[in-house]
């Protein structure tokens, strides 16, 4: 199979190019992506990327692969490749920091900024604080966020002002924690989304949808937010 | 961290803030189809329309001021889109640093069209 | 100072997952200047793979659950070489750092009563073994690694710790009177090396389960806190006990969490045989993860395998019905889909023990301080160093974790090492001084690299390591072949040590850090193999087909490896609690 | 040592490489037209004063839609209309949390292009018919 990889090196390369390596898949086994790029840094090991537990829970290997973003340890091949060719390219948005590696320092101050932790101003109890199994229920969706990036590097109102719009990513968490019983702040929080641009320039594309590889749903979390935003204006 | 607290603004949106412009792109847009399912009902039903229907049609007071709120809605829709559109393209990120400069200018573009339309379509609906 | 640069702090912790955030929040917490050296991103440590919970007796399912229960089944599964003054101080300790987790904001499942929702786990009981099955396990669905870690990086935000991440620890800087100073460290995104010079230095670098070719382990699982401590000539402890997970997905290795056994589910041989209730008739599928690890492969010896190569077997969750697997195991459903191409609402998973944790490690007191040991066999402290998690042994798992455990373990010990260490800046501990020739250690094994011209490639010398490993030092073990495993570690060492490093560039260089990685991943392996064939008995997860019984005349210990010798020697298990008497040895069935 | 500085790093998004799924591409089309409205509105402008002001003026603009040139434009200038309002309803239903799914996406973009589709038509034959 050819495998062509992006690759940028800031010591040797003015500019990024793709590079292709050809790829002996051993039959019998839908291999996953992460595979066959372990499989090239065998090859050659100056090739760039991160990884750590393989199986889609800790969000290091999200990458554009084949033109669609995903995390390459549970993309299986077979999903992906036809006309046997597998492209892949870096996180698209971000600053590349070498090959497949992509700067997310702008992606993280994003979820800084919804100040994501719980905020309980009422005294601490002796045991843990109570939350009925309902009101639990509503931080599923939520709080599985891997922060692999895949929601916000494909989201078009991301690229043009990751500066200013929190991006599908921060969004959902920062729903996350209104949804919370028990956090405190819902207020301050939603004091903090309420101008023309950390909130309201999604435009409802859905491409943070469309790529999620746990299944969560950013613009659902979004017009959550824009509803309490209104109550809380009205 | 340093960002904790950040507020995003900006001088050149004229809403209170994104909830308003959001609400006020809503109701517009419902203005505006409502305006054109109307007209579109009343031309489509009057195949042979002649001169003076069509001058009856908006002569009417109730149809009056339902142009000129639609007019306003007009305004404020294309106000807040072309501005959306500005910040999202003519950018620092896009186009380095005369961004600012290439903003300014096409957002009193924008300004400058819409006034023109306002006044023309105001004088076309009083002129009837 | 070397031409490098030098930061200074109170304290310096290794390791971004739960123990080193957990420690760290102590210490940024109580207005110390605190540093968090990770090599990846602190969400993506292994901590957030752990799927079933966390093992604390907080009385919410079972109101009258007792953490004495727990201590004793701990004391039980470890097959009594967990010392008793650490599972005491973890077990009663362990419900006021599990509500301080649910009062960060951890989004642990419910009870009706709005409780922390707890489930069954293997080898939980009532009453010290009397009262039946026990549920102990504090969870959040099957992602409660994931909450947990997340919910501590936050915290840790919310406490302004200063985070070095995708930073690698290269190794330890001691000086000449033993003390700990800091270490060298290489910021992977430009290449810089500097020295970390810190009062404190806690190695929380988690478990080293990629010596093994199949493991459930994340692939940064490469010992690097136990290679810096063994090149700093720290011993280590019961490093030849290797807990292997009863289900790992078949093929992949990747983890299916005990808590699906807690949940009803059970394992089945080729003839649809629920054989646990055989091996044992109490507990069955919940029994200690050691036990149903070897009747599993029994059964697979045995013909009783499924598959072309009768090499597996299954486990059962198809009965348990749609919703309880989609509330209680999703992330279960997740896995199976994408790694078995199975569906468990439907059909039975293909699972094999699988590599999963070390119970091993750096030698601690209950306050997470390194320990030594004086000729005469007593202990002395490493200042400086501390370690916390899987990359300490405390000990609280001996020879054998419970499931859960490990959760508690590292925020119990996470947090005993930052109040010990906040203890020991308020009052007044000396930064200590490092010469020049103290860098070296560090130094030298980064210019080595980046000097080599010739050598073999790392990916090859891992990949002959993990074989070896998995051959002479899996599930069963037996003398002459450990031996025959050891030679042909040690025939490894000069290779290891002089690897190619082709690409010399210093931006994002992980060929670098694989490297470093694997020389790592080869101390651990080496003092696992000298220990497993030291140890010449069968107790908890070690277990010998030359010596099969436990000895607990000659083996009631810990074992002790000496990297500066490469010899095996002992330490005394503790079994002096504080407020509890002495659980005795005794025969350990379920 | 290094030739390039933090501030320099590239970036991937040439756009030619990336798969936009179908949502994406009827919202920037949603975009599109609006712009092109932004103008357009003048030229409806223009048509409604020419036919408000006389009688004559009310019959040039007739006679005026029988050349394809005009007639195509203002064939232009509806068709964007349409599909900037048909795109616009699917977003006040989005609003109202309909069709906020990943499957529901995909579905609601395909209908949003059939609707328009249909009446950009049905604008042509009325213009031309």
């Amino acid at each position: 199979m050819l495998v062509s990889v992006y690759r940028y090196n800031p010591e040797t390369d003015l500019k990024p190019s793709m590079r292709d390596y050809q790829i002996e898949i051993p039959g019998g086994k839908d291999l996953m992506v992460l595979d066959v790029l372990a499989m090239v840094k065998e090859q050659d090991d100056s090739v760039a990327y991160r990884r750590s537990c393989r199986e889609g829970v800790c969000g290091s290997d999200g990458m554009n692969i084949n033109g669609v973003n995903g995390l390459a340890c549970i993309t299986p091949l077979s999903d992906v490749v036809k006309n046997d060719k597998l492209v892949l390219r870096p996180l698209p948005g971000l600053p590349v920091v070498r090959d497949l590696v992509v700067d997310m320092s702008i992606f993280y101050k994003q979820y800084e900024r919804i100040e994501p932790y719980l905020q309980n101003d009422d005294p601490v109890p002796a045991i843990e604080r109570l939350q009925s199994p309902e009101d639990r229920a509503k931080l599923d969706g939520l709080y599985e966020c891997i922060l692999c990036a895949c929601c916000s590097t494909n989201c078009p109102s991301f690229w043009w002002n990751p500066e200013k719009f929190v991006g599908p990513a921060g969004l959902l968490q920062a729903y996350r924690f209104l949804a919370d019983s028990r956090d405190t702040h819902t207020d301050e929080r939603l004091a903090n989304l309420e101008d023309p641009f950390s909130v309201f320039r999604c435009r409802g594309i859905m491409n943070c949808v469309a790529v999620c590889p746990k299944g969560l749903n950013p613009t659902k979390a979004i017009g959550h937010i824009r509803e309490m935003l209104m109550e809380r204006g009205a | 961290m340093g960002m904790k607290n950040m507020q995003v603004s900006s001088v050149t949106n004229f809403g209170r803030s994104g909830l308003s412009d959001w609400l006020i792109q809503r109701v517009s847009a419902v203005i505006l189809l409502l305006y054109i399912v109307c007209h579109s009902a009343i031309i489509l039903s009057t195949p042979e329309m002649s001169y003076a229907q069509w001058r009856e049609l908006f002569a009417g007071t109730t149809m009056r001021i339902f142009s000129l709120l639609t007019l306003l809605a007009l305004c404020a829709h294309a106000w807040i889109g072309m501005w959306t559109v500005a910040t999202d393209y003519l950018t620092r990120r896009m186009m380095g640093s005369k961004a600012t400069l290439v903003r300014l200018v096409f957002l009193v573009g924008c300004i400058a069209v819409l006034a023109i339309y306002f006044i023309w379509c105001v004088i076309i609906l009083w002129s009837v | 100072m070397a031409n490098i640069r030098t930061m200074t702090f109170d304290g310096v912790i290794v390791g971004g997952g739960g123990s080193g955030l957990r420690a760290a929040l102590e210490l940024s917490q109580s207005g110390y200047k605190t540093a968090v050296i990770s090599k990846v991103f602190p969400t993506r440590s292994h901590t957030v793979s752990a799927q079933g919970g966390i093992t604390c007796a907080i009385a919410s399912t079972e109101p009258d659950d007792d953490w004495r229960w727990h201590m004793y089944d701990t004391v039980k599964g470890s097959d009594y070489i967990g010392d008793q003054d650490a599972i005491e101080y973890m077990c009663s300790e362990g419900p006021q750092a599990v509500f301080e987790l649910e009062h960060m904001g951890l989004p642990f499942s419910r009870n009706e009563d709005g409780r922390i929702y707890q489930r069954p786990f293997g080898g939980q009981s009532r009453e010290y073994g009397k009262g039946g099955q026990a549920a102990r396990t504090c969870a959040a669905a099957d992602r409660t690694g994931h909450a947990l870690l997340h919910t501590l990086y936050q915290a840790n935000l919310k406490n302004n710790t200063v985070f070095f991440n995708e930073w690698y620890a290269v190794d330890l800087v001691k000086n000449q009177h033993g003390h700990v100073v800091g270490l060298i460290a290489i910021c992977i995104e430009d290449g810089e090396v500097v020295f970390i010079k810190s009062k404190a230095t806690v190695l929380a670098t988690g478990g080293a389960g990629r010596i093994y070719a199949s493991t459930t382990n994340a692939l940064i699982n490469t010992g690097d806190g136990i290679g810096m401590a063994m090149r700093a000539g720290v011993p280590q402890q019961d490093m030849e006990m290797w807990q292997f997970h009863p289900t790992g997905i078949y093929g992949a290795g990747t983890l299916i969490t005990e808590g699906s056994r807690g949940e009803g589910g059970y394992l089945v041989n080729k003839d649809g045989e629920r054989f646990m209730e055989r091996y044992a008739p109490n507990a069955k599928d919940l029994a200690g993860r050691d036990v149903v690890a070897r009747s599993m492969v029994l059964e697979i010896l045995e013909g009783r395998g499924v598959g072309p190569d009768a090499d597996h077997v299954l486990l059962k969750l198809d009965h348990l019905g749609e919703k309880v697997l989609n509330d209680k195991l999703p992330g279960i459903l997740e896995l199976s889909r994408t790694f078995a191409h199975v569906d468990p609402v439907k059909e039975p998973i293909p699972v094999v023990p699988t590599c999963h944790y070390m119970m091993g490690g750096i030698p601690t007191n209950i306050h997470g301080q390194a320990l030594g040991q004086n000729p005469d066999g007593t202990d002395y402290v490493i200042e400086g160093l501390y370690a916390c998690g899987e990359a300490a042994c405390v000990s609280v798992h001996g020879a054998n974790r419970l499931g859960g455990n490990s959760l508690l373990d590292l925020v119990v010990f996470g947090r005993a090492s930052g109040i010990y260490i906040e203890k020991m800046l308020s009052s007044g501990i000396e930064q200590q001084e490092a010469s020049d020739s103290d860098l070296e250690l560090g130094l030298s094994r980064l210019d080595k690299l980046n000097q080599s011209s010739s050598g073999e490639k790392v990916a090859d010398l891992r990949k002959e390591l993990q074989v070896i490993m998995q051959n002479h030092f899996g599930v069963f073990r037996k003398g002459d072949f450990m031996r025959e495993g050891i030679q042909k570690l040690q025939a490894m060492r000069e290779r290891i040590e002089n690897p190619h490093l082709q690409d010399k560039s210093n931006a994002f260089n992980t060929a670098r850090v694989e490297a470093l990685e694997l020389q790592n991943l080869f101390e651990v392996a080496e003092a696992t193999a000298i220990a497993a064939e030291g140890r010449e008995e069968s107790r908890g997860a070690h277990a010998r087909d030359d010596f099969t019984e436990r000895d607990d005349d000659n083996w009631l210990c810990h074992s002790m490896f000496f990297p500066d010798t490469k010899t095996l020697g002992k330490r005394k298990v503790n079994f002096a609690p504080k407020t509890v008497p002495t659980f005795e040895p005794m025969i350990r069935t379920y | 040592m290094k030739p390039t500085t933090k501030n320099d790093r590239p970036v991937n998004l040439d756009l030619s490489t990336i798969k936009l799924p179908l949502a994406a591409i009827t919202s920037i089309s949603h975009r599109i037209s609006g712009v092109i409205m932004f103008a357009g509105i003048g030229i409806l402008l223009w048509m409604l004063e020419l036919s408000l002001s006389s009688e004559a003026g009310f019959n040039r603009l007739h006679e005026l839609l029988t050349s394809p040139l005009v007639t195509f434009v203002v064939w232009g200038v509806l068709s964007a209309l349409a599909y900037h309002l048909i795109a616009g309803v699917k977003h006040l239903l989005m609003d109202a949390g309909i069709g906020e799914t990943k499957e529901g996406a995909p579905r609601g973009a395909t209908i949003v292009i059939i609707a328009s589709l249909i009446t950009i038509l049905a604008l042509g034959v009325w213009l031309w018919v």
